[in-house]
């Protein structure tokens, strides 16, 4: 099994005991925008002082959620996880552009690759990078690779 | 009163490989590998004589003509269907598969999309087949006929959905993969 | 034609007309896969490690697997211990299922390493009893909860809203919507999501839609979930539906990304009913899709045939096939939505029966979709049961003691919550300058049943103001806003405790709902500790006496007068 | 020092607001907002929509309104509309008489003239008398053929046949002698038998000639002038159909019934006049024409047009408070119109369209209740609220903005329940007019005249040009220019009529061509539009002489249509008038007229 890549460093260790973060460990989240959870209030909307960014989900606090998970054996779920946290940076129309790309016959081999490169090297997500380049090899082997057009 | 009721027969005489024809005034009729020969009938037992008969009156009623063609390579609707599609004159087919399913396709549209599409077999009767014939007929002749109203029924599921599966296995067992499509006659007697 | 039929006793013709006549039934054909789960052509258990990657996955070298073998060899299966895992004989890991002094952690060490040909050959030896003993310890959350629908044959959001609003009260921990008009969706979801927190706040909503939009909608705070991610056991059927494992394990990723909980989608019988079924058992597939699931490392998977159930419903063994189904989702530790959410049967005492593997051992949603409106209103084409059956649930979770997720509400409460979330939605539409919703028909929405009550709706000013909520980008937030706004602060607070759910990411951990008081719970904080008789969840204490509660029951105290 | 001001524009469906900086007697525009007006117009209900618009204006301008100084409303009447649609004839057919239909598809060609015989019975006809066949539902058609084939093998002459079923083609087809044939007569048992019956089909694209015409009807049955007279209405009802049936019955009776609607009783300049409305919608506008200012209209209990004017004043009545006997109905429009009905007596699901007058008629009450909507706006900003001027001179100033226009000058409001006009003389004089019958009111007519069923398709149908969608990749608009696509078009809209809105082609559900429903919404607009912009501008213009105007702006929601303008334009064009859409400050659009006005006003208040 290939599945966990390896916890990056300096990771408070979490356990069961810590679940829900939201109430035993607000200490440790922050929206993306760096707030604690305790600022999204009523007033504070009411004030205009939130706005969408502040309701999504921080790579960080991705990342705290795949030691939980991992802390109860699930080593899917913590690399799923760890997949989001690296997607938490690619804008929602790119995420479903390369969605669509990963569909059977949608690409070609090179056009994969560059997607796994520019997820490498411009998100910075190796885990994603590393699934769709497993996805061009299978898709190759599958015959599932974009066909020319007949 | 009413009329005698004639149980007739279907058969599909080979003509030839099926061409592209150029008459605008023709609606291609494209039926799956097993139909009128491995399977006589619907999944609710209209017989593929009546089928045929019907979806035939709907395009004569309305002054044009028909051609058919058996295809034998795919038990995919929309795929027997766009093969019609793009054999006919009009540039209008009528797919249709064993079990009652059927489809008004037109050339130019993609394969997976339809003009009409009557996916409920169960609740195909003689009737419905003449309008769909006389609906597509229209559609060859530039006019736009209202749909045929399409029926639903929930408990469809529990009751068809089994077979339908069983008699998509059967026709899947017919196909002759690489075949050509197949120009046939249509000759219906009466037993 | 007139030939003379032969003459039936009078017997034949009553049974004859009795609704499960109605049903279709069909003979097995092993060879094309048209059977349930026991077939001659699945494959036998094995499994081969070399240099730390599995080469051989029940009988097939890797050379020669397919997308499917590949993905869950490289995935699903543990390989550090799968070969232990293979080397215990199947009855042993059924009765390990059974057995309550084995723990679901102990069965769960094992289950990691197993091949599909494995588990089908375990649960082939389990009758249905012992596939509900084995869900009742396997099943990942404690406390045992369900699903609703709520749509409208004319897409009106208003019914959707108010029947949202029931159903929360009467106990769905979830509700799920779809439409008949597809443009209608932002309406008709925040119909649903206000609706929902009128009803009781804490309870999540999902609209069910092409990815694209529906990944949208979340991503905009207007749902909360997702689950129309469906998977399928061959890599043909797979590729017809325009997937493929690592697609799917991508907006898994996708969905958790942006704070929003998700569980794929399968089921028994999709794959012959798309006819490629490459000669294999309904189970044997369905094994493969949850073992896919667990790969893609998404927390749960909706299964129970689900849209299929006619094939399986149709075989012999059919349906204890599709208990065994939900049980595997469970024995290799992923949340289980167990189906019961389409219209299976004419016959009343058939959907009961059906249900009933499911509802004795309790799952984490024993419908993935109980209809919350009329059938005719449900636009997931019918459910298994739907609000005519409401008392008829209570009454069955009061004869058995069985925590079905539901309970009796009275009329006065319900006329209440009703009102209320259509006011809330009325308030919510001008602020929002979306089309008016008048008294007349919060009246309507009141007091109606079904969508037929309710005054017609201007249907293009409505798909008018659809658009405007996607041109204008309307979030979550402008709809607690709002909601604040027009005086509905406590619906408000509730939404934004949602919303704020999804900051901290707990919603995605396996099992996940939120309590009343908007604690979420799921398989770490609630995990099942199942360890027989007298452990585990019991339906006792003061839920106990809310299920007593029926519409009519007679007091003790006094005779001649009934409580509810 | 400079004042926050906000006017306020209450109107029939929408709301407006114009936010602007006032220094002395210049204005500075800071922006505008539109809501949908909450309750009818001048009742207190309105406030929820006018603070609504205000709060909106002042965010779009990113004002507080704690800087407001006071927020400006218009004078707004209540004025409320009424539809009536009611059919003033009706062609009623004893049933033994006439089969009017027209199938798409009659089989054969010709005349056949002979005695009606089921199917079933023609093994006993006699083959000295020429047959037509009348054939019941259930039978299919390669037995229908076979039978008369036989029948005519064995010597009876079958002249004719009438189907139950879409059938006539195939028949014809499997005949050995053609006939003509009609089917698709879903009532074929009611077709009296052993009559004398005549059937004629024409060939494609032609119509029938004989049984069209009342001496061709003489000649075919016999009859002798008197008889003639009686049948001519048949001839009339068959006229334009491909194929028809005429069954000769001892007792036939056929009527053109005129239904009484009722009696308008019309009352003004001192004048009570009464007018029939089956009389039609010219004559109704001209006894009209003959008591304005009109004081009020009244319809008999118990007729149509009675209760519909009642419910006209029992909603102002609920709006108001003011008792019904107090209100007047102070405008009527009448517009001939035709509405589908079944025919009475056909046989066959007989559509017609019947005559019909439509009828719009509008109350206003001098009790406005718009102080009681400024106090409570003033409370819920917090800042002074006043009624500062009455809706139509304020609309006039608004238009006075448009570039290139001055005084005299003329307003024309297309609303959606009434069409309203004022005039601004050079002397500072305003008058102004509402007439009923507006927006809503062609939605009307377009929805019954194409016997669309639902009300959106015919709104859509008013509101975008038209196209044919030729094949997949290309449609022709109603001007007869081509589009292409490089994209497939939606399978939905294939071969069909479709309306161009923004969101893309939408089907129309109608058999009819572009040209027709072209035709059908452009008069249905003429028919409102310009006969209201006449009327209610010669009720404005000096004299009542439409040359006596010069600058003619048009204001409102319906001059934004993309042909209403130019219909009112071309029509006033004729007498020397300058007419175009309104452009409130330039850059506004026919928008928000009123709103502007009230501020402009306030200012010149202020520094005067």
């Amino acid at each position: 099994m290939r599945v966990s890549a390896p916890a990056p460093q300096s990771r408070p260790d979490l356990g069961p005991a810590d679940y829900p973060l939201s109430v035993n460990r607000q200490d440790l989240l922050r929206t993306p925008t760096g707030k604690p959870l305790s600022a999204l209030t009523m007033n504070a909307v009411v004030a205009g002082e939130i706005v969408a960014d502040d309701l999504r989900i921080a790579p960080e606090t991705l990342q705290l959620q795949a030691i939980l998970a991992e802390s109860v054996q699930r080593p899917q779920l913590a690399a799923n996880f760890r997949r989001a946290a690296e997607l938490t940076a690619v804008p929602d129309a790119e995420v479903l552009a390369m969605y669509n790309a990963l569909r059977p016959r949608a690409s070609s081999r090179d056009e994969l690759l560059t997607i796994a490169e520019n997820l490498e090297s411009k998100y910075h997500a190796p885990v994603c990078g590393a699934l769709v380049r497993e996805a061009a090899e299978v898709y190759q082997r599958r015959d599932l690779l974009a066909r020319e057009e007949d | 009163m009413s009329a005698p009721a004639a149980v007739r027969t279907l058969t599909l005489k080979e003509i030839g490989p099926a061409q592209r024809a150029s008459r605008p005034d023709e609606v291609v009729i494209a039926v799956s590998p097993a139909f009128a020969e491995t399977f006589t009938r619907t999944i609710v037992d209209v017989p593929h004589a009546e089928v045929i008969r019907q979806v035939l009156a709907g395009i004569e009623e309305q002054g044009v003509t028909a051609r058919m063609v058996k295809v034998w390579d795919t038990a995919d609707l929309a795929a027997i269907a766009h093969t019609g599609a793009r054999l006919s004159g009009s540039g209008i087919s009528i797919g249709l598969l064993s079990r009652g399913t059927t489809m008004i396709h037109q050339r130019d549209l993609p394969r997976l999309s339809n003009l009409e599409l009557f996916p409920q077999s169960p609740l195909l009767d003689a009737e419905v087949f003449r309008r769909i014939g006389s609906n597509a007929a229209q559609y060859a002749k530039g006019e736009s006929p209202a749909p045929v109203p399409t029926r639903n029924d929930q408990m469809a599921r529990p009751r068809w959905q089994a077979k339908a599966a069983l008699l998509h296995l059967k026709e899947f067992e017919c196909i002759v993969a690489g075949r050509r499509p197949v120009e046939v006659e249509p000759v219906i007697s009466r037993a | 034609m007139t030939t003379t039929q032969p003459r039936h006793s009078r017997r034949t013709e009553i049974l004859e007309d009795r609704p499960v006549n109605l049903d279709g039934f069909v003979e097995e054909w092993p060879e094309k896969g048209l059977v349930a789960m026991e077939s001659d052509f699945d494959p036998a258990p094995s499994v081969r490690v070399e240099d730390g990657r599995i080469v051989e996955l029940d009988g097939r070298a890797r050379a020669d697997f397919d997308f499917m073998d590949t993905f869950i060899a490289d995935h699903a299966i543990d390989v550090e211990t799968t070969e232990a895992s293979m080397a215990v004989p199947s009855d042993e890991i059924a009765r390990m299922l059974i057995n309550p002094t084995v723990s679901r952690q102990d069965v769960l060490a094992v289950t990691r390493g197993l091949t599909p040909a494995k588990i089908l050959d375990v649960v082939k030896l389990m009758n249905v009893v012992e596939i509900m003993q084995g869900m009742q310890k396997m099943r990942a959350r404690r406390t045992p909860a369900n699903q609703g629908h709520s749509t409208s044959a004319r897409d009106n959001p208003l019914q959707v809203a108010v029947d949202a609003a029931e159903g929360a009260l009467r106990g769905f921990a979830e509700l799920e919507t779809t439409l008949g008009v597809l443009r209608y969706a932002p309406l008709v979801a925040i119909a649903l999501q206000v609706g929902a927190q009128v009803g009781r706040g804490g309870v999540l909503t999902q609209c069910a839609l092409e990815e694209a939009t529906e990944l949208e909608l979340g991503m905009r705070g207007i749902t909360a979930y997702a689950e129309t991610i469906s998977i399928y056991g061959t890599e043909s059927v797979f590729v017809d539906g325009d997937d493929t494992p690592w697609s799917k394990s991508f907006l898994a990723s996708a969905y958790a990304s942006r704070g929003i909980k998700m569980r794929f989608t399968s089921g028994t019988g999709s794959e012959v009913q798309m006819g490629n079924a490459e000669g294999k058992s309904m189970l044997y597939l369905e094994i493969r899709c949850v073992l896919m699931a667990k790969g893609a490392g998404v927390q749960g998977l909706q299964n129970g045939s689900i849209s299929c159930i006619g094939v399986p419903g149709a075989m012999p063994g059919g349906i204890r096939a599709v208990a065994a189904e939900n049980l595997v989702a469970s024995m290799v530790d992923l949340e289980c939505a167990s189906g019961n959410d389409q219209s299976f049967s004419h016959s009343a005492m058939r959907r009961t029966a059906r249900m009933m593997p499911q509802l004795l051992p309790g799952t984490d949603f024993v419908c993935s979709g109980y209809s919350g409106v009329p059938n005719a209103d449900n636009m997931f084409a019918g459910s298994n049961f739907d609000t005519d059956d409401y008392d008829d649930w209570n009454t069955i979770q009061r004869d058995l003691q069985v925590d079905g997720g539901l309970r009796h509400i009275r009329e006065d409460e319900i006329l209440q919550v009703r009102n209320k979330a259509a006011r809330a939605l009325q308030a919510l539409f001008a602020e929002l300058d979306l089309p008016r919703i008048t008294d007349e028909e919060v009246e309507a929405a009141t007091y109606a049943n079904g969508s037929e009550d309710y005054p017609e709706r201007d249907v293009l000013e409505d798909l008018k103001g659809a658009q405007s909520v996607m041109d204008r980008g309307i979030t979550g937030l402008d709809l607690v806003t709002a909601l604040e706004r027009t005086g509905f602060h406590d619906v408000a607070e509730n939404l934004l405790t949602v919303l704020r759910q999804r900051v901290s990411g707990d919603l995605l951990q396996t099992s996940a709902i939120l309590t009343h008081d908007f604690v979420p719970l799921s398989a770490i904080n609630d995990a099942n500790d199942y360890a027989g008789p007298g452990t585990g969840y019991r339906l006792q204490g003061e839920r106990w006496e809310q299920l007593k509660k029926l519409r009519h029951v007679t007091s003790a105290e006094n005779p001649e007068t009934e409580v509810s | 020092m400079n004042r926050l001001v906000v006017g306020v524009d209450i109107g029939n469906s929408t709301t407006e607001a114009c936010v602007a900086s006032v220094s002395g007697g210049s204005v500075e525009y800071l922006g505008t907002a539109l809501t949908h007006t909450t309750g009818v117009k001048g009742t207190p209900e309105n406030t929820e929509g006018a603070v609504d618009a205000v709060r909106r204006a002042l965010v779009g301008a990113r004002r507080s309104p704690a800087d407001l100084d006071v927020v400006l409303l218009n004078e707004a009447t209540p004025v409320i509309s009424g539809l009536a649609m009611e059919t003033i004839s009706e062609t009623i057919i004893t049933e033994s008489t006439m089969i009017g239909h027209n199938p798409e598809t009659p089989g054969g060609v010709g005349l056949g003239v002979g005695t009606t015989v089921s199917l079933d019975g023609l093994a006993g006809a006699s083959p000295d008398e020429p047959v037509v066949v009348v054939v019941p539902g259930g039978w299919d058609f390669d037995d229908v053929a076979a039978e008369l084939n036989a029948a005519a093998e064995r010597g009876v002459p079958v002249v004719a046949a009438v189907l139950a079923h879409d059938d006539a083609v195939l028949v014809v087809n499997r005949l050995r002698t053609p006939i003509p044939v009609v089917d698709e007569v879903a009532a074929v048992a009611k077709v009296p038998l052993g009559m004398h019956a005549a059937v004629e089909v024409a060939p494609p694209g032609r119509t029938i000639r004989t049984l069209s015409d009342s001496y061709g009807l003489a000649s075919v049955f016999g009859l002798d002038p008197e008889q003639t007279r009686q049948v001519s209405p048949v001839a009339r009802a068959l006229t334009g159909n491909r194929s028809a049936v005429v069954v000769r019955t001892p007792t036939g009776d056929v009527t053109d019934r005129r239904i009484p609607v009722g009696t308008l009783t019309l009352t003004g300049a001192g004048k009570t006049l009464q007018v029939d409305v089956d009389a039609g919608a010219d004559e109704i506008m001209d006894t009209l024409d003959r008591v304005q200012p009109l004081d009020d209209a009244t319809g008999e209990p118990g007729t149509h047009v009675g209760g519909m004017l009642a419910q006209v004043r029992d909603t102002m009545t609920d709006v108001t408070g003011q008792p019904a006997a107090e209100i007047r109905i102070r405008d009527v429009l009448a517009v001939d119109t035709f509405v589908p009905n079944e025919v009475r007596g056909g046989l066959a699901g007989e559509v017609a369209l019947e005559n019909a007058v439509a009828l719009a008629a509008m109350v206003r009450t001098s009790r406005s209740r718009m102080q009681v909507v400024a106090d409570e706006v003033a409370e819920a900003l917090g800042c002074r609220a006043e009624i500062g001027g009455i809706e139509g001179e304020m609309a006039v100033r608004g238009a006075l903005t448009t570039p290139g226009t001055d005084v005299p000058i003329a307003v024309l409001d297309l609303g959606g329940g009434s069409t309203d006009a004022a005039l601004l003389d050079r002397d500072g004089v305003c008058t102004a007019v509402h007439v009923a019958g507006a927006g809503e009111l062609v939605t009307k007519l377009i929805g019954s005249e194409l016997a669309l069923e639902d009300r959106e398709v015919a709104e859509s149908v008013k509101r975008h040009p038209l196209a044919k969608v030729e094949s997949f990749f290309h449609i022709r608009h109603e001007d007869g220019t081509v589009q292409f696509f490089t994209e497939p078009l939606p399978p939905h809209v294939f071969a069909r009529v479709v309306a161009m809105t923004p969101e893309g082609p939408a089907p129309i559900p109608t058999r009819a061509s572009v040209d027709h429903v072209r035709r059908i919404r452009r008069e249905a607009k003429r028919r409102v539009f310009v006969v209201n912009a006449l009327r209610a501008l010669r009720q404005v213009a000096p004299r009542g002489s439409l040359r006596m105007l010069d600058f003619v702006v048009l204001l409102g929601g319906s001059a934004l249509d993309f042909e209403i303008p130019d219909l009112i334009a071309d029509a006033l064009a004729g007498h020397g008038v300058v007419c175009g859409t309104g452009n409130v400050h330039g850059n506004e659009g026919p928008r928000n007229a009123v709103a502007a006005g009230l501020v402009d006003a306030h200012a010149d208040a202020v520094s005067g």
